[in-house]
């Protein structure tokens, strides 16, 4: 007996804000990513949660995958960031204006 | 109230703290490491709610590997903070906005969902059973995505080479 | 009565006495604009012909008994049929001839007065446009032939008035003569309308019949013939709209003579005969109308006082004197008004023809100026304006007697004492007026010194003279003929005359008036060593008013220029610009801008597009789950 | 494909087109042959539409020089040319307005062949809209005659003229993006499977409620063209921007092509719904003449008068058609005719001034009348007309829509008739500040109107005379439609 699925739901819900929060507000590319791999964590304690609720392991499985994308996402986008930053100079994103 | 809640509600709000001082730091590498705090935090989490395996990946993958990664960057770029004010108003406020919204979709979402009042069993997905039921059922969906990591490592390794004509900054009016 | 167009020689004469002006009109202005004396013979010949057919009319209907109407078939829309057509009755055949008389001297007389003018032929042309709407408003057999041709004369008085339209003061009289008639006209159309729209025709001799009481109530009728006669203020320089008069000076002398005797101005009055027995059925209206005649005179005899243009007092007298005819039309009788239309058609003229002459010879409009210039030694005009003031003034044996004394008796018929006593105070200023301008002009003024001038040996003397002597001469004449009028009269059916000389005394208290006023302009003017200022004049504030016309040009100039101009105009401008441009100019930015916004979704920075992106799958959660 | 007869009404649009195709092929160099090519096909419009006019059977009304053809079978468009008592005048007009305008134009020397290949275009449209018994054709028509607008008036025009314009391009669009809805809901409704306007005027096709529904769209859509009160802005801003010829045009026909849609598609097709909204329109109208008249007061340069007096004259027409009767109807179609051709007139004279002064400013002008009389007199007649002066054409078709207004609305009636007086004030004042007056200096040396160049003015001054002489020759012709329509409804 742990806790009701919502507060896990809540939990995951207030990661998951804080991480869209992270993503949209601060001007760092960096930052960016980091409130990108908060929303992926979010997501990671809902799946375990939900893993328990339905009692299916598929839950866990796909947290599996989603560390290794993160993982991922985070080489190959720190790896653009460095090279963005190399190129320009900058990593505020409002700097990243050409397509206007 | 069981232990196991208890836990559960402290974990839970070592989380939320930490997170909220990461995305609150000016400072990156104090970002960096309140992250790690609450990843830490969060493979506890799932060890409380029965996925052993998956805490450890947590570690080793989140805290140790990708947090460190960050840790290298900023260390290694410097770049200078403190060029803006941490929030904008002209994002935050907006930002704020849609948290409104999204607070008052997921209220009524979490509430509105029956099963949301099920308590939780405590249960645990021992490795060597995950393990079975992964390589079992996923076994192409692994070969894939490790796939995706050897790209994502040649992609890295691809943009970090440094080359002549990109060798110095330059600012972005210059491309212009 | 015959509506079915035989070709009598009755007809022929109303055509040829209606139609041709208007073909010299138009010759005139397509083809012999450069050619002065073709123009000018074109003009004259067309106006001969029509005074002829006219007089023949006249002379072949003298013992009318019936109306005689043609009608032909103009415009027909729907239910509503205009006809075009002549109404031969006594009315129009002798308005017909005086108009026609009238235009024919004073185009004699132009030759003289324009001959340098390099606007010959447009000016005969003019004439010639004035002459045809004149005569087919005095025949015309509906009201609606009545209204158009109505127009037409308004138009054509515009441009005559507005004729040397180099001068501002004269193209700004002329839109002025213009608009304020148009204002009377409205009210004219309306009360057309109305009668229209109850009656299913307009029909001078329907309106006029006992039955329109059966199709329309008292009220109505009051209102249409109250609307009706708002023309007649317009036209016949009326009490409210009378300022345009007196400016309408700025044209050619020989147009103030014509516009001012029997034409346009008379319009009004003849308007009035026209419809008398329709009038006469409101009695409230009636009441209305002798007041404004009342007013009118009064208020114009006081303006008439005071000026020393020529032709201004000539101008005021002309109004004081349609308001005299109105008055007697209004006080109930129909021949008092026609008749003095007629001798004031006579004598007003000839007053205005020997005015020209004056300025012709001597170049200045003012009094004081052409008798220091020895204006009285033009001896043919001097005896002329003479004898017209005599019967302007009302003295025995000059027409202007015998017709004012008619409408004198119309007056006395009437229970309240008070319009007599009005009656013979316009009389005793009228006589007052007229004198002043006379002894003015002939008595020579002692303190100047006498300047030999002899340059009124003129090329058109004579031509202008002529037409004097033969007015001069209906002057002296038309007054006898005051039996044989009544006569004619007698014989129209709607005739309805008041008059039943029970008023033995009358003519020697109008005698005595007339007299009085003479006497009083002879002791301020005409004495010797007199001091040439009237009474008026000494008198500061009473000199501003009548000289400044009661301040009514004024009153309407700044109505104009601040509620026309600047409050309703201008509102009306500020509204187009202001609300309606800007806000679809505005409409039109905000969505460009809206259209800017939402291409800074796609363009600006990524987080915006992020947030953009997180509130849209918000909402659509939202959506989707309630 | 039905024709009876020789097809008459195509021939005036394929003179159009083959005008059109001419002019586009010879080069841009030869610009006095591409004026004598325009001048002769549109003086076989003319001809053409001044046959037509007289040789309608007044005596059988009805539709006459039918033309149909089954274009698009599946949906039920019909290429549908007919000519009766209402657009006959139209047709007259346009031709009229076409011919004098491409001989206003004489003088053009900025890329004529451009010019005349649009000015045909856009008339093309207009005669097409005319002569049209089928909705989609007149939907088609109307967008063929709107968008060369655009380019005349920001190509050759000269005050503002990309801002006028836009404007008027984008009006007018709103005005389309109004009426193709309610045509299409129209069509869907019937469930007729047919655009044919002589089989969807069959009483009982629409409901009321549809009627009033479909009526004030087409009424907005067509009433933004007609210059009704509120959405009327565009008009003088188009006027004063527009080259001469196509402000003729333009304040001539292509005004009237709104006041005709309405007529046409709003009150042939609902005329319930014009009956319901018939009060609406009257009000509408009489601000209109009242207002316009007003702003016309306060306008210093004399293009703007004469675009304002329009939206006074086109309120005219509008509270004709808000009559709902046979003496409304005869007088707003006599008065789309006779506004088009004193307008045209107008515009004309004021083009032959402008081209010499440079100038529409009327403080600028005055004593014009010294160095050109003729000229001169065929402003001041046009705007005698415009004053609503007996014996000229616009007198009677006023009266009519006065007299029909004064029974259905007498206050509408009573206001409209008193904006007589400030229409009169309006039109004095620019001919006096214009035309009289001392003789000024710089327009000393400017000559007369020379005859070629008069003819245009000419020919429009005599059809505004003739019609006001003789108008029965014009109220005889719309009777024919108007009393059988009036007669014919519910």
């Amino acid at each position: 007996m742990i806790v009701p699925f919502g507060h896990v739901l809540i939990l995951a819900g207030l990661l998951f804000l804080m991480g869209v929060f992270c993503t949209v507000t601060r001007r760092s590319l960096i930052m960016m990513l980091l409130g990108i791999e908060i929303m992926l964590n979010a997501a990671a304690i809902l799946l375990v949660g939900s893993t328990l609720h339905w009692q299916n392991l598929e839950g866990q499985v796909i947290v599996l995958f989603v560390f290794a994308v993160a993982a991922a996402e985070v080489s190959v986008g720190l790896a653009l960031i460095v090279w963005a930053y190399r190129r320009t100079g900058s990593v505020d994103p409002g700097d990243y204006n050409l397509l206007k | 109230m069981t232990i196991y809640s208890l836990i559960f509600y402290v974990l839970a709000l070592f989380i939320l703290a930490t997170t909220a001082m990461a995305v609150t730091r000016r400072n990156m590498v104090h970002v960096v490491i309140y992250l790690i705090f609450s990843f830490f935090g969060s493979a506890m989490l799932f060890y409380l709610l029965g996925a052993p395996f998956l805490a450890a990946l947590e570690v080793i993958i989140y805290a140790g590997a990708i947090m460190v990664l960050f840790l290298f960057i900023v260390i290694m770029m410097k770049f200078e903070g403190g060029r803006h004010r941490l929030f904008a108003p002209g994002q935050w406020i907006p930002a704020a906005v849609f948290g409104l919204v999204y607070l008052a979709a997921g209220t009524l979402l979490v509430s509105a969902q029956p099963g949301s009042r099920t308590v939780l069993k405590t249960a645990r997905a021992t490795p060597a059973m995950f393990g079975r039921y992964v390589f079992q059922t996923h076994w192409l969906s692994i070969e894939i995505v490790s796939l995706l990591l050897l790209v994502a490592l040649v992609g890295a390794l691809f943009l970090g080479r440094r080359t002549k004509k990109y060798a110095t900054p330059k600012s972005i009016e210059d491309h212009r | 009565m015959s509506d079915t167009l035989t070709l009598d020689s009755t007809l022929i004469a109303a055509v040829l006495a209606t139609l041709l002006p208007f073909a010299s009109f138009v010759l005139i202005m397509v083809f012999t604009r450069n050619h002065r004396r073709l123009s000018a013979g074109l003009s004259i010949g067309a106006i001969t012909v029509s005074l002829i057919s006219a007089v023949f009319l006249l002379v072949c209907h003298w013992h009318l008994q019936t109306p005689l109407q043609y009608f032909g078939r103009w415009v027909v829309s729907g239910d509503i049929v205009i006809p075009y057509g002549f109404l031969l009755d006594p009315v129009s055949l002798l308005m017909l001839t005086v108009v026609a008389a009238i235009s024919f001297l004073v185009q004699g007389y132009s030759l003289g007065y324009m001959a340098d003018d390099k606007g010959f032929s447009r000016y005969y042309a003019f004439m010639s446009l004035f002459a045809w709407a004149m005569l087919n408003l005095t025949i015309a057999p509906t009201l609606f032939q009545l209204y158009i041709f109505w127009e037409l004369v308004g138009l054509s008085s515009y441009l005559l008035i507005g004729f040397w339209y180099e001068k501002f003061s004269a193209s700004q009289a002329g839109k002025k003569a213009f608009v304020m008639t148009r204002l009377g006209d409205v009210a004219f159309f309306l009360g057309l309308l109305l009668a229209l729209v109850h009656l299913g025709n307009l029909n001078i001799l329907e309106l006029n019949s006992p039955r329109v009481a059966a199709q329309m109530s008292p009220t109505l009728i009051t209102v249409s013939a109250l609307l009706i006669f708002g023309g007649i203020i317009g036209k016949s320089a009326q009490f409210p709209l009378m300022t345009w008069l007196p400016d309408a000076m700025e044209g050619p002398t020989p147009v103030s003579a014509l516009l001012h005797s029997a034409t346009m101005v008379a319009a009004g009055v003849f308007l009035f005969c026209r419809l008398f027995p329709f009038f006469s059925q409101s009695a409230v209206a009636m009441g209305v109308f002798l007041a404004i005649g009342t007013i009118t005179m009064l208020l114009s005899s006081t303006m008439a006082m005071v000026s020393r243009d020529i032709k201004q007092v000539w101008a005021y007298s002309t109004i004081s004197q349609l308001g005299f005819m109105i008055m007697g039309l209004a006080a109930g009788s129909f021949f008092a008004g026609m008749f003095h239309l007629t001798t004031h058609a006579g004598f007003k003229a000839l007053l205005f023809l020997c005015a020209g002459v004056f300025i012709h010879a001597l170049g200045t409009n003012d009094i004081f100026e052409i008798s220091r210039l020895g204006g009285r030694r033009l001896k043919v005009p001097t005896v002329c304006m003479a004898i017209a003031a005599a019967a302007l003034a009302g003295l025995p044996p000059f027409s202007g007697f015998f017709s004012k004394e008619v409408i004198l008796a119309a007056l006395a018929e009437l229970d309240n004492p008070i319009w007599l006593v009005a009656g013979l105070l316009g009389a005793f200023l009228t006589a007052y007026y007229t004198f002043r301008l006379i002894f003015i002009l002939v008595v020579p003024d002692q303190s100047e010194p006498r300047q030999p001038d002899d340059s009124h040996g003129h090329a058109g003397y004579w031509q202008m003279g002529g037409p004097l002597i033969v007015l001069a001469t209906v002057t002296v004449l038309l007054g006898f003929f005051q039996g044989p009028l009544e006569n004619f009269f007698g014989n129209h059916i709607c005739s309805v005359s008041a008059h039943t000389g029970s008023h033995g005394w009358l003519p020697y208290i109008a005698i005595a008036t007339a007299a009085s006023g003479l006497i009083l302009a002879w002791v301020e003017f005409g004495r010797r060593n007199s001091a040439r200022v009237g009474f008026v004049e000494r008198i500061g504030w009473l000199y501003n008013l009548f000289s400044e016309r009661w301040y009514m040009d004024r009153f309407y100039r700044r109505f104009v220029d601040v509620v026309i101009y600047r409050i309703i105009s201008g509102l009306c401008t500020q509204n187009d610009n202001r609300v309606i441009d800007a806000g679809l100019d505005a409409l039109s930015k905000d969505a460009v801008q809206s259209g800017r916004f939402v291409s800074e979704l796609h363009l600006s920075m990524i987080q915006y597009r992020l947030l953009a992106i997180f509130v849209v799958v918000a909402l659509l959660a939202l959506y989707f789950f309630f | 494909m039905e024709f009876t007869g020789f097809p008459y009404l195509t021939a005036i649009l394929i003179s159009c087109i083959v005008g059109l195709v001419v002019i586009i092929l010879i080069p841009g160099q030869r610009q006095v042959q591409i004026k004598w090519v325009s001048a002769v096909f549109s003086g076989i419009t003319l001809l053409l539409s001044i046959y037509l006019f007289f040789a309608y059977d007044k005596s059988r009304g009805g539709l006459q020089f039918v033309e149909t053809y089954r274009w698009v079978k599946t949906p039920g468009i019909t290429y549908f040319n007919a000519a009766d008592g209402f657009n006959l005048p139209m047709l007259l007009l346009t031709g009229i307005v076409f011919f004098t305008g491409v001989l206003t134009m004489w003088e053009l020397d900025k890329r004529v062949k451009e010019f005349f290949a649009f000015y045909f275009l856009l008339v093309t449209g207009v005669f097409g809209l005319f002569m049209s018994m089928d909705l989609f054709f007149i939907f088609v028509w109307y967008d063929v005659s709107l968008f060369p607008m655009y380019l005349l008036i920001a190509v050759w025009g000269t005050t503002r003229k990309q801002y006028a314009a836009m404007k008027l391009t984008l009006y007018l669009l709103a005005g389309s993006a109004l009426v193709l809805p309610a045509i299409v809901f129209l069509y869907a409704k019937s469930g007729l499977n047919t655009f044919d306007i002589t089989v969807l005027m069959q009483p009982g096709t629409f409901t009321a409620a549809e009627q009033k529904f479909a009526f004030i769209l087409l009424y907005i859509g067509f009433g933004i063209l007609a210059a009704v009160w509120p959405f009327h802005t565009w008009s003088p801003v188009g006027h004063v921007a527009a080259p001469n010829g196509v402000s003729m045009l333009h304040a001539g026909v292509l005004m009237k092509i709104g006041a005709f849609g309405i007529l046409r598609v709003g009150i042939f097709l609902c005329p319930q719904g014009w009956q319901y909204w018939a009060q609406l329109m009257a009000v509408l109208a009489v601000i209109g003449i009242v207002y316009g008249a007003f702003v016309g007061l306060s306008q210093t340069d004399l293009k703007y008068v004469i675009g304002y007096s329009s939206v006074s004259h086109m309120g005219i027409v509008g509270l004709g058609l808000a009559t709902v009767s046979v003496d409304g109807l005869n007088g707003a179609v006599f008065q789309m005719f006779a506004h088009g051709v004193m307008t045209a007139l107008l515009f004309s004279a004021v083009g032959y001034i402008y081209d010499r002064t440079h100038t529409k400013v009327i403080a600028e002008l005055g004593g014009l009348s010294h160095v050109m009389p003729v000229a001169s007199a065929f402003f001041i007649i046009a705007a005698l007309a415009s004053m609503g002066i007996p014996c000229l054409a616009t007198f009677w078709g006023e009266l009519m829509v006065f007299i029909a207004a004064f029974k259905t609305y007498p206050l509408g009636g009573v206001l409209a008739v008193c904006a007589l007086v400030i229409s009169a004030l309006f039109m004095l004042r620019v001919v006096q500040h214009t035309f009289y007056g001392p003789r000024k200096e710089q327009y000393a040396q400017l000559a007369d109107v020379p005859f070629d160049l008069g003819l245009p003015r000419i020919i429009l001054l005599v059809v505004l005379v003739v019609f006001g002489l003789y108008p029965s020759l014009m109220f005889d012709m719309i009777e024919t439609a108007s009393i059988p329509f009036i007669n014919g409804l519910p």
